[in-house]
């Protein structure tokens, strides 16, 4: 048991490593793709703590929307906006040292506010059998959860047809003028 | 797996049952990721040699060892002593990691699939998703690739790759949805169990669409406009050469294998067959035969499809993706779904029957679907034609 | 943490492993004379004109769009699926209800010709 | 469990701070996206866990945490293409420089 314990703190560290580090570098890379990598290494991490946490389902789902899709979309416009890229141009803009300090402040009290705290932890019995049923979750998300589940459904039909409208509107005012640089 | 643990605890008295696990998950993971990548590349390579020679009308590879079965380490050794050649404005990091994480996310999959009753790395709760989000891997990998080459090839090449494999991600998510509602779980041990009947016979819609799209998402002809030697050199990893390009090739082989292993084990019932089951070593030795025989049929008709049919166009090829496979699956899928809580359906000879007929129903309303907006687009075109006059 | 996930991850190490050594050992073994001309990018035989960042259109941008909402329906309907058999009714609906929006998408896209590659 | 509730919602903490910095500090819109995203991961984190200390026996954690993701992509779609949409007209992505609505 004590192996097991020391185990799942070594890999809680690599993972916290794995997380900060990479949202470090998504926020101070200089290179936008290197930052976008970055950001896949850190949410690789954040699978890795769902594992850990015992939420089984979610770490595939994290992978596959978070690290398969969001952030295949985020490469696309990177590479779609391009201007950006060639220019070493300084990323930071001129107020960065005030939220430097705004955020260490923010996270000064957060720490502060959440070790005071006294969490209502469940107990033991509880602890040791959290319910990770798929059937389960399934079933909540048609029952309790039924009305967030159609509203997403809808959310998701709203931002596409909001993203063809603008791709689609630019294309049309540019015509031909933007499809002459480009490649194929 | 878990007899081996269990015989292992009983056998070595001092082994805590969590040591015994350790040890097998270590020996079974090593060949998977050790033993089973070279076995496979060089059996499948000089399988696939052989079979488009034979129909190329060719003799194919016969000089390295008898009848040339040699012939991939031959490969072997050739690439791992070749030069690599990294181009100047490469970004180096990245460029070394793209190989790396291709053949790290073909090898991962191997962790889900049962290969022999009770064989099986990790039966997780949501192992056909895992295999979907898995394949994900793999377009972050071109990516990569594509974007640190500095060539306008490679980074056409990995945009067409990932257009390609993101398209056809969506057919293989629809097709497994329709297996999870027949089957009941997504767990890949839970719906080899629940193949009385393979579920390509009672779902052959899913089934054809599965295996279309599988051949899309590997990327071999006719769909094999990542690499298209005669447009763009040869697709996102034009710059790499020796043992990164191998990686590349080994990643690739590996992912057919375990493509058509998630074929076999979603329709083909796995490691199913007459004989074949967890109480005996030789039952378990012949569902593992029965799985490699069934895998390597459904490698053999991707060869097949390969010598026969040449490459489509892009605009083709993205239209056969969301204009028909993707409606198609969401047809299937509210057709199952219905069919599945169809009040006559009480029996389990009826669910068969029921989901056989959702299948026959949905191809036939995709065919009445696509023969109208065929004859609304040929009249429309007509009409444009005599506009023109 | 669970056994199947520890597998998972040990198997991750493993694969990480196969390339890395591989590559070592190419790294060892295989020639190394690097030249300007050997090194320079490789399009047409003639030198390379421009950067390798041209400008991509931006349908490719849809497509990657319509996947993403469909990765999410995947997410979304599969423990639906799971969970079927033990589901009333209304839950099939619902799940039907949620399809169709979905398809709503698709037949827009497909209506505003978004999914022709011009 | 070998790591305590403390020690999630510590690295949510950081995890949330380095994307606020993120968001604050970029010139680049879709850099102030990455830090957004950070965030909302950092959010995610402090679900499941309190999901898996508190509530362990309920689902509600997990099924936040997956409309939480589901509501990301949505996100993460529009605001790229208002992103691209931008860079098409304006030719920059700077987000200093795209101040047509201030006014």
């Amino acid at each position: 048991m004590a192996i097991e314990q020391a185990l799942q703190i070594f890999v809680f560290v690599i993972l916290t490593l794995m997380t900060l580090g990479g949202g470090l570098a998504v926020v101070t890379s200089r290179n936008l793709f290197h930052a976008a990598l970055s950001l896949i290494l850190s949410l690789a991490g954040v699978v890795g703590y769902y594992v850990l946490l015992d939420a089984g389902f979610l770490a595939i789902v994290q992978l596959l929307i978070y690290i398969g899709a969001i952030s295949i979309l985020i490469l696309f416009s990177i590479m779609l906006t391009r201007g950006l890229m060639t220019p070493r141009q300084v990323q930071r803009n001129e107020q960065w040292w005030i939220a430097a300090l705004v955020v260490f402040l923010t996270f000064v009290v957060l720490i502060v506010a959440l070790w005071q705290m006294v969490w209502p932890i469940a107990d033991d019995e509880a602890l040791r059998t959290p319910n990770v049923a798929i059937s389960q979750l399934g079933e909540a998300l048609v029952g309790p959860y039924a009305i967030p589940f159609e509203i997403i459904s809808v959310l998701l039909l709203v931002a596409l047809v909001g993203a063809i409208v603008l791709a689609r509107e630019t294309e049309n005012n540019q015509g031909s003028h933007a499809e002459a640089g480009s490649s194929e | 797996m878990e007899a081996l643990i269990r015989w292992l605890v009983d056998t070595f008295p001092p082994l805590s049952e969590a040591l015994a696990r350790l040890i097998v998950y270590v020996l079974y993971s090593g060949v998977l990721a050790f033993v089973a990548p070279v076995l496979i590349v060089v059996a499948y390579t000089y399988m696939e040699r052989k079979v488009l020679a034979r129909i190329q009308d060719r003799v194919g590879p016969n000089r390295a060892g008898p009848l040339g079965v040699l012939q991939g380490f031959a490969d072997a050794v050739k690439m791992l002593t070749k030069e690599d050649v990294t181009p100047a404005c490469a970004d180096r990091v990245v460029f070394n990691l793209a190989p790396v994480l291709a053949t790290v996310a073909a090898i991962l999959v191997f962790a889900v699939l049962p290969v022999a009753p009770g064989v099986i790395g990790a039966d997780l709760q949501a192992g056909v998703l895992y295999v979907v989000a898995i394949g994900a891997l793999g377009e972050v990998a071109a990516l990569m690739a594509g974007w640190s080459s500095d060539n306008k090839f490679a980074l056409l090449g990995a945009f067409r790759a990932v257009a390609q494999l993101i398209a056809y991600e969506i057919p293989i998510v629809l097709a497994i949805l329709a297996v999870v509602l027949a089957a009941g779980s997504m767990q890949l041990g839970a719906i080899v169990a629940a193949q009385d009947i393979p579920f390509a016979l009672v779902l052959p819609v899913a089934f054809l669409v599965l295996l279309v799209a599988s051949i899309a998402e590997i990327g071999r002809s006719p769909f094999d406009l990542l690499e298209a030697e005669s447009e763009i050199v040869a697709g996102y990893h034009v710059e790499y050469s020796g043992m990164k390009f191998a990686f590349f090739f080994i990643g690739e082989y590996m992912h057919l294998f375990a493509s058509a292993g998630v074929i076999t084990t979603l329709f083909l019932g796995g490691w199913r067959g007459p004989l074949a089951s967890s109480d005996s070593l030789l039952g378990v030795l012949l569902g593992f035969i029965y799985f490699v025989v069934k895998t390597t049929a459904v490698i053999w008709i991707m060869m097949w499809v390969r010598g026969t049919l040449f490459r489509i166009r892009i605009d083709h090829l993205l239209d056969f993706a969301w204009k028909f496979l993707v409606p198609l699956g969401l047809i299937l899928v509210v057709a199952v779904a219905v069919a599945l809580k169809l009040p006559a359906v009480n029996s389990p000879a009826l669910r068969w029957i029921a989901l056989l007929g959702a299948n026959v129903i949905a191809a036939l309303l995709m065919m009445i679907v696509i023969s109208l907006l065929a004859r609304r687009s040929r009249s429309a075109a007509l009409r444009a034609v005599a506009g023109a006059d | 943490m669970s056994s199947e996930f520890a597998f998972v991850g040990i198997l991750a190490v493993f694969a990480t492993l196969l390339p890395v050594a591989g590559l070592a050992v190419a790294w060892l073994v295989r020639p190394k004379k690097p030249n300007p001309i050997k090194q320079s990018t490789y399009e047409c035989g003639i030198e390379t004109r421009g950067e390798a960042w041209v400008q991509f259109r931006a349908c490719y941008y849809v497509f990657a769009l319509l996947f993403v909402v469909f990765d999410v329906e995947a997410a979304f309907l599969l423990p639906w699926a799971v969970a079927y058999n033990q589901l009333a009714l209304y839950a099939v609906v619902e799940a039907v209800i949620f399809v169709a929006i979905l398809a709503l998408a698709l037949v827009y896209a497909w209506r505003k010709d978004a999914l022709r590659w011009t | 469990m070998a790591i305590p509730l403390s020690w999630w919602l510590t690295v949510a903490a950081a995890l949330f701070a380095i994307g606020l910095y993120g968001v604050l500090s970029r010139r680049n819109a879709i850099g102030v996206l990455l830090g957004i995203e950070l965030m909302l991961n950092a959010a995610n984190i402090n679900l499941v866990a309190f999901w898996r200390f508190i509530t362990p026996q309920a689902l509600t954690g997990q099924v936040f945490a997956i409309f939480v993701i589901g509501i990301a992509a949505a996100e993460a779609a529009a605001g790229l293409a208002i992103i691209i949409s931008a860079y098409r007209r304006r030719r920059t992505v700077v987000v200093d420089e795209l101040d047509t609505m201030r006014w």
